[in-house]
């Protein structure tokens, strides 16, 4: 297992509100291959932000709390360390971008500033070497004029602009990851497709890996290696990019897909959401967090936690649904709905 | 930038012309005689009292000459120190309150910065809660109840001592200043306080302040180089009617401490129905205040660069 | 960055200004430090009105005659004198000089008692100069100030001439508004008279040398004074201005000021504090005043009677004033004033009547029969805002609601709007007090005449003015008291005003300062002959 | 990584149910705007005790004076500046009468010869019974005094500069008695007398100890109902003095009384000011805002003109120029300055919020489906911008409090006898070292007003902030 190079294992995060606890991530697992793209995938208030950011160590304490796991940077530990640990890593092992860069930039201190400040703290270099810097890496997420661009306020930049700036500033140090929370959400689209190209450019010019966080199964096909569906909390498949959009097995996954566009030109196909919302996670759901919604839902669906369930025996794929117990009926039998036939039970 | 300042400039000098009106039509309102004294005086004296203040014009003449003379820039002679001119009383006192305000306001944007973002970091913590209860202390008792306590201790300090320390009452030097203003200073400084408190909970939790420590700097430099920057900006939009308020409103400590300030005159003028005093410190301070917004608004657009100042 | 330098300079000048922080006597320099109540509007002697600019001209100018430390009349810029009914004649001493080293002569005393009587000047006092000839025309506007008969017969010889006799026509040469003024200086000063310490001419015991305005005043020995022997202070530095009792008692506690005024609470302090607490007698006396005009009710007698029974002055004095010295009230006439050959009130007692609270309904009945009212109406009682006035009429507002029934309107008002008040009579009862202007029994006597603009409750009883007239129009001090004593009855029978008290103060003297004079009239307290003592 | 466990489902475990989304739980109770900011202000447990506060305050002002009825101008000279203690008790004594003192005929008036210096005067004593009324002092005459001072001390004094207060003199060698009736209260005090030659004192002097029995006269204690008919004649019998809870003020007033009605100008001012300018601004700032354009400037520029005023010299202005008619206390015309001079901050605020909130999606939503300018503003516009209003409402409480406080200090607040909490306070400040309770009372009472407005305020601001609400 040494290409992966950041594990993470059985990860819960809770918040606690005045209405009670929420469990907010329940005992996530995951890996990520050296120079290779995770995605995590779900829909919003799933967990996925709170699951990096835990990571990181930058969910606010309190009211957030970190129940149990561990997540492994090269097998070293990233949870419960302090502030002065974390910042061994942060930055220069793991950068991060964030979903909204029109407010993830500091407003009052100029662009090259915030990029050099990273190197200035991490790699002990003056303001001026660092900003020299800052200019290249700005000329390397192909911003245009980086000289003058540095001295510059964040609100004199586009957002486009602004994600390539945070994207600089987070490759300052050259981190073996890259962590990027839904970079393109707040991007249109043809910004979209330019950030997405940056970075896959980049991370085979800086060999890195990356955690894509995104709900867009787009962006999922197009850049990732793995991924990793979230539900309520809890990873509900993982495989490869393969093996969840050609074996689906979850009917999270399924519905996910029935709700993407298609691009291959089949216009008479139809899309369907997925009806109903997510379980409020205060109290977490007796059984399977998508019962409620479920076209497929059994009768033990309802108050059993489902296991996490290899598909067909595969050693990346696995499932949590009751589906892939040996003695469920196949979805196909039992399917009145079901539109997409590319799946099997 | 100077297109700017001019347009605020005229509109703050509109400002003072309405001031200085109102405050005429409400002086010439109040009832009561400013020529009256202790002692009565005959029918005749009054006649020549009257014409040396020309108060035996009309009120829409003394208006038009009064207008005319503030434009020159003379208020005129005070009535009730009939040979020192309104100028004078203002050049020789305001430098007095302005020190006194300045050294204030700097006692009380220091501390209620220092203050606010420590409560904002110990948040609902036993610091907090301390320096909030002490605030809440700091603007819940008069000031003038403040400014006798102010001055006791003072005398119990240097008797203990056995030497005068500090002096108890008086101006001159930097330590007669130091009580003071820091009695002055302490309403406003609970007043920043609690909006220091407030801004920097809220830039706290802006996204920008995880993108810095998703960056791993530590937190006391993201404190200093993000949070207290931001957090601060609110705070200095106050500064500029605060500033005006405290060089004007030293009346009580100026009387308590003995100084020789404008704000004595100011209250006294308007008690002795002074009316060339009171246009003279209205209209002075109205400029002042309108000034220093002015100020301010300026000093943020270098401090905040999203302002434009257009 | 320039505010902050602006600021940073600010402080730095305002140190750079300091002074090494002195105690408040100091024996080898005989250097002394006090605290002003106010800063001084005026230090024109012919405009002052207020007891600061007098305390502080007192020390810096000199008239005719000066007190002494026992009160006596004793010779100032005069070195004798003759008086008679209709004139007098003062000779000056050679060696009167001005702080600039000239002579003080008879001019200057005719200029300044013509300028202090000219319409122009406006001088509130100027009616003290009504015993000199043709004064009263000339301040009206109706003759020219050349007419005043005040001679310069030469440099050093000046004669009066008399409107009337005025026996105690010396002692008021020893008043501010009779205190000389050189013309040419005047003249050279224009507006700036007397504005700042260099504007003006200086011919008494010390000089004025520094005047920062509302900050502080400086007073040296005057070199050029001919009685320089006396004085043995040096310097008198008055570097605090603030009337806070307490501030006052803190810079005393901490060995800044040589003296302060205690009041009912500081005393206490003091007290405690171990410090030798004095008294004195201020020579003011406090009374409520009666709107006598024909439309108010307070013109009934009956009335103003049944309020005089129903008041204990003592209980004023010793409950709710609660400092010694004050005296209670029984006479408009003051205790120190002098008569005949004693102090007048010895040989003219005052009539008394102790508290009768039924007879005062009895008389309530009477008044309102004869007013043909039901009940009497809610009584309006002007008063002034500062504390101790607001405490006295709070103090008669429950007192008269308990023992008569009367609803009493407190009426507090600002300086000017009560004088506005107190002159249109606007009011039914106003709380005022007098204090003496010159050393006679006439500064009281007059103020209920019908003519003295002061009696501002229009009180006018033919046999009042008679008597006022015939101690005026004489010299011989028998018939004068004789008309004083008939005066203090009428105003006891008539009960015209309601004698509260005389005001007494407690005040604290630095025990290394000695010879400190409290004077009910003038400069008070009078530092002259004071010395510092190791 | 698959974990089966023990559990092994049968068949009946794989029964297809049919999806039924109306069982979706809603587990998060589903609570309106205002529902939702009470269940958070209760949940804060300074701005719940802060609540009760003001409800309890609010009790104390308008259910107080039923409880404690008290006349709060009325003067008990009796007992002064009185502590706050349990009842207190007084012998009963006739009416006052005059004493003329003791005049020696065979001593001289004045020494024949000055002398040096003199002995200290001999059986310094009290003349009869001292009472709080009077203290009745005499003493055998010294040869060579033309005169006696006579001092008061309430400790024994060290030495002769600590005899304490100076309270009269004598003129006379042969004057060898003195009256204090100043301020007795039944407690020790040490009396001294100094010979003088009739001008200035001889270094000596004596002492004794007198401690005045606490006494009330017949008609005051029929005045006040304290003995009843039957009684009166029972001179020297013990009677219970009225009772204040909380002390006494200069005059003998209650204090307790004197707080209840205090609480009513002040939390009057307090409150009242404060809610019809708020009002005010939110109407002016809400018009400005939402039409904006030339008339947003226009009412934006009075705005600023009204606050460049120097607030104190027209609070004063308008305070004079109202004219508080005699026996008016005044609170009307201070009522209408504070809202003349104070709405324009209200108005700014709202008129920002106003303009931020206008430009939101919602209000666009709203318009586009035909709302009305009225509806916006109603149901979009003032609820979006309620927290701030409130908050500042808070706020202004203290500071309206305040502004009267501090006027009493000037002598501009309520005329008296009405009381206010800042003109108790402003006449406590003065007696605070020797009778503190006039104090601190006054203070406390603001001060805890103040604490609580401003936890309340604190607290609504966490309730009502969306904001704060979505970080949760």
């Amino acid at each position: 297992m040494s290409n992966r190079i950041l594990e993470v294992e059985d990860l819960s995060v809770e918040f606690s509100t005045y209405g009670g606890d929420v469990k907010a991530v329940r005992g996530v697992s995951f890996g990520v291959t050296r120079g290779e793209t995770l995605a995590i995938v779900g829909e919003s208030g799933c967990g996925k932000s709170v699951t990096v950011q835990a990571i990181m160590g930058i969910i606010p304490m309190p009211p957030g709390r970190i129940t149990g796991g561990s997540a492994k940077l090269d097998g070293n530990e990233l949870l419960g360390l302090s502030a002065k640990e974390a910042n061994q890593f942060r930055g220069i092992q793991i950068g991060m971008i964030f979903q909204d860069p029109m407010t993830s930039l500091n407003p009052t201190m100029r662009i090259g500033d915030q990029i050099a400040e990273t190197l200035v703290v991490h790699r002990h270099k003056t303001y001026a070497e660092a900003s020299r810097q800052a200019i290249d890496l700005l000329e390397k997420t192909h911003i245009p004029e980086a000289a003058k661009r540095v001295k510059q306020y964040p609100f004199e930049f586009s957002g486009g602009m602004l994600q390539r700036a945070m994207i600089a500033q987070s490759l300052a140090c050259n981190p073996s990851i890259l962590i990027a929370d839904e970079p393109t959400t707040a991007l249109d689209v043809t910004i979209q497709a330019q950030i997405l190209e940056l970075m896959c450019e980049l991370q085979r010019t800086e060999n890195m890996s990356i955690i894509l966080i995104t709900h867009d199964l787009a962006v999922v096909a197009r850049m990732a290696n793995e991924v990793a569906v979230m539900y309520a909390g809890q990873i509900v498949e993982s495989g490869s990019v393969e093996d969840i959009f050609y074996e689906s097995s979850h009917p999270y996954t399924l519905g996910l897909k029935s709700a993407m566009p298609s691009n291959t030109g089949d216009r008479d196909k139809k899309l369907t959401p997925i009806i109903g919302s997510p379980p409020d996670l205060f109290p977490p759901p007796q059984g399977c967090g998508y019962f409620a919604r479920c076209p497929y839902a059994m009768r033990m669906c309802e108050d059993r936690q489902p296991v996490n369930f290899s598909v067909q025996g595969s050693e990346d794929h696995y499932a949590r649904c009751w589906l892939q117990h040996e003695a469920a009926p196949a979805v196909a039998e039992v399917s009145q709905n079901s539109q997409d036939q590319s799946h099997a039970g | 930038m100077l297109a700017y300042t001019l347009k605020r400039l005229l509109a703050g000098a509109i400002t003072v012309w309405f001031i200085a009106t109102a405050t005429f039509i409400a002086m010439h309102q109040v009832p009561g005689d400013p020529l009256m004294n202790d002692k009565a005086v005959s029918a005749e004296i009054r006649k020549n009292l009257e014409q040396k203040y020309g108060l035996d014009k009309s009120a829409t003449e003394q208006y038009f000459i009064f207008m005319g003379n503030m434009l020159r820039g003379d208020f005129g002679i005070s009535f009730t120190q009939q040979n020192r001119r309104v100028n004078d009383i203002i050049r020789d006192h305001f430098p007095v309150s302005a020190t006194l305000g300045l050294l204030a306001i700097f006692f009380a944007a220091t501390g209620g910065v220092l203050w606010g973002a420590l409560t904002a970091i110990y948040r609902n913590r036993m610091p907090d809660i301390i320096i909030m209860f002490l605030v809440i202390l700091g603007i819940s008792v008069p000031s003038f109840v403040f400014a006798a306590l102010g001055q006791l201790l003072l005398v119990n300090i240097n008797s203990m001592l056995g030497q005068s320390l500090i002096p108890v009452a008086g101006w001159g030097t930097f330590a007669h200043m130091l009580m003071p203003s820091l009695v002055l200073g302490l309403g406003t400084m609970a007043f920043l306080t609690r909006l220091m408190r407030s801004s920097m909970l809220e830039v706290v939790n802006e996204d920008y302040i995880k993108t810095a420590r998703a960056k791993g700097l530590s937190p006391v430099r993201i404190f200093f180089r993000h949070q207290l920057r931001n957090a601060i900006l609110p705070v200095i939009t106050v500064l500029g009617p605060q500033i005006a308020a405290i060089t004007t409103g030293g009346f009580v400590v100026e009387l308590v401490f003995a100084i020789p300030g404008l704000g004595r005159y100011f209250v006294q003028a308007v008690q002795q129905l002074d009316y060339t005093v009171i246009m003279g410190t209205t209209v002075f301070y109205g400029a002042f205040l309108v000034f220093m917004v002015i100020l301010v608004d300026i000093i943020y657009g270098f401090v905040d660069p999203r302002v434009r100042l257009e | 960055m320039k505010f902050v330098l602006a600021v940073v300079l600010l402080l730095l000048i305002q140190a750079a200004n300091a002074e090494v922080d002195a105690t408040s006597v100091d024996f080898k320099s005989q250097t002394i430090t006090i605290a002003l109540t106010q800063e001084p509007p005026q230090l024109n002697g012919m405009k002052a009105t207020d007891q600061v600019s007098i305390t502080i001209l007192g020390h810096v100018m000199e008239g005719l005659v000066r007190y002494d430390r026992r009160g006596n009349v004793v010779p100032g810029v005069a070195e004798r004198w003759e008086i008679d009914d209709k004139s007098a004649t003062f000779w000056l001493r050679e060696d009167a000089r001005w702080s600039d080293g000239s002579p003080v002569t008879a001019h200057d005393f005719v200029f300044a008692w013509q300028t202090g009587l000219a319409p122009t000047t406006a001088s509130e006092y100027a009616f003290i100069l009504y015993p000199v000839k043709n004064g009263e025309a000339i301040n009206r506007g109706e003759m020219d100030p050349s007419q005043l008969g005040v001679f310069a017969e030469d440099d050093r010889t000046l004669r009066i001439e008399f409107a009337r006799p005025t026996g105690y026509f010396v002692k008021l040469t020893a008043f501010i508004s009779y205190f000389p003024v050189r013309e040419k200086f005047f003249k050279l000063k224009g507006d700036r008279f007397a504005a700042d310490a260099t504007d003006l001419l200086y011919n008494g015991p010390f000089k004025l040398t520094e005047w920062t305005h509302s900050a502080s005043l400086k007073m040296v020995k005057n070199d050029n004074y001919w009685d320089r022997d006396k004085v043995h202070l040096n310097v008198i530095n008055a570097d605090y201005i603030t009337a806070d009792t307490r501030a006052r008692l803190n810079l005393f506690i901490d060995g800044k000021i040589v003296h302060t005024r205690l009041d009912g609470e500081t005393y206490k302090d003091a007290l405690t504090q171990r410090f030798r607490i004095r008294r004195f007698s201020t020579g003011s006396v406090f009374f409520l005043e009666y709107n006598h005009r024909p439309e108010r009710v307070t013109r009934n007698r009956n009335l103003r009677k049944a309020i005089q029974l129903a008041f204990d002055p003592n209980e004023m004095v010793n409950k709710v004033l609660a400092t010694p010295g004050n005296l209670p009230g029984a006479s408009l006439f003051p205790i120190w004033l002098n008569g005949v050959e004693d102090k007048f009130r010895r040989e003219y007692p005052a009539p008394v009547s102790d508290v009768d609270v039924k007879k005062a309904n009895q008389y309530l009945e009477t008044a309102k029969r004869e007013l043909n009212l039901e009940s009497i109406p809610p009584l309006v009682m002007l008063s002034s805002d500062s504390p101790t006035a607001a405490k006295q009429s709070e103090y008669m507002q429950g007192l008269l609601k308990a023992k008569l029934g009367l609803d009493i309107k407190i009426d507090i008002q600002t300086f000017k709007q009560r004088l506005a008040k107190m002159t249109s009579g606007d009011f039914d009862m106003v709380t005022a007090g007098w204090g003496p202007d010159f050393d006679d029994v006439m500064t009281f006597g007059d103020l209920f005449a019908s003519w003295n603009l002061n009696n501002r409750g229009r009180y006018s009883n033919p046999a009042y003015d008679s008597q006022v007239r015939i101690a005026m129009g004489s010299s011989i001090p028998k018939i004068r008291m004789d008309a004083m004593g008939e005066l203090q009855k009428i105003i006891h029978d008539d009960s015209v005003v309601l004698a509260q008290y005389e005001q007494g103060v407690i005040y604290l003297m630095h025990p290394k300062l000695k010879g400190v004079v409290r004077r009910v009239i003038g400069a008070d307290p009078d530092y002259t002959y004071a010395r510092v003592v190791k | 990584m698959t974990d089966t466990t023990s559990f092994q489902p049968t068949h009946e475990d794989f029964a297809r149910v049919k999806a039924n989304l109306s069982i979706e739980q809603i587990s998060r109770p589903s609570l309106s705007y205002w529902q939702d900011a009470w269940v958070r202000l209760k949940k804060n447990t300074r701005a719940t005790i802060s609540l009760y506060i003001v409800i309890a305050l609010a009790a104390f002002t308008l259910l107080g004076p039923v409880f404690w009825q008290v006349d709060s101008s009325l003067q008990d000279l009796n007992q002064i500046s009185q502590a706050p203690s349990l009842p207190k008790t007084a012998a009963l004594v006739g009416a006052y009468k005059r004493w003329d003192g003791i005049i020696l005929e065979d001593f001289p008036v004045e020494p024949e010869a000055y002398v040096e210096s003199v002995t200290p005067v001999a059986e310094l004593r009290a003349f009869e019974a001292a009472t709080t009324q009077q203290v009745r002092l005499i003493w055998n005459p010294t040869v060579g005094a033309g005169g006696y001072n006579i001092y008061r001390n309430q400790r024994a004094p060290e030495d002769f500069n600590d005899l304490g207060l100076p309270l009269g003199s004598t003129y006379g060698g042969n004057e060898v008695s003195y009256e204090d009736r100043l301020s007795l209260e039944s407690r020790d005090y040490y009396y001294s007398i100094v010979p003088t030659d009739g001008y200035d004192e001889y270094e000596v002097f004596t002492v004794t100890e007198i401690t005045p029995r606490m006494i009330i006269t017949v008609s005051d204690a029929r005045d006040r109902n304290l003995i009843s008919a039957g009684e009166e004649d029972n001179l020297g019998q013990e009677i219970r003095l009225e009772f204040h809870p909380f002390g006494t003020d200069y005059l003998g007033r209650d204090m307790l009384a004197r707080l209840m009605e205090g609480a009513r100008v002040s939390l009057f001012i307090g409150i009242v000011a404060p809610f019809i300018y708020v009002i005010f601004g939110i109407i002016y700032g809400g018009f400005a805002g939402y039409f904006g354009g030339r008339l947003d400037v226009l009412l934006m520029r009075f705005a600023d003109f009204v606050v460049a005023l120097p607030f104190l010299l027209f609070m004063i202005l308008f305070k004079i120029a109202f004219g508080i008619g005699p026996g008016e206390s005044g609170i009307f015309p201070m009522l209408v300055a504070l809202i003349l001079l104070l709405w324009p901050a209200t108005a700014r605020l709202v008129r920002g919020q106003v303009l931020q909130i206008r430009e939101q999606g919602y209000i666009e939503a709203a318009k586009l489906l035909g709302a009305k300018p009225h509806y916006l503003i109603l149901r979009h516009i003032i609820p979006n911008t309620m927290g701030v209003i409130l908050v500042t409402l808070t706020f202004a409480v203290p500071a309206a409090i305040f502004t009267e406080a501090f006027l009493s200090f000037i002598g501009m607040g309520v005329a008296p006898p009405t009381p206010s909490w800042g003109s108790m306070c402003n006449e406590g400040v003065k007696t605070m070292l020797s009778h503190p309770h006039e104090l601190i009372f006054p203070a406390t009472f603001i001060s805890v007003t103040v604490l609580a407005f401003n936890l309340l305020g604190d607290g609504l601001t966490e309730a009502l902030d969306s904001r704060m609400r979505s970080r949760e």
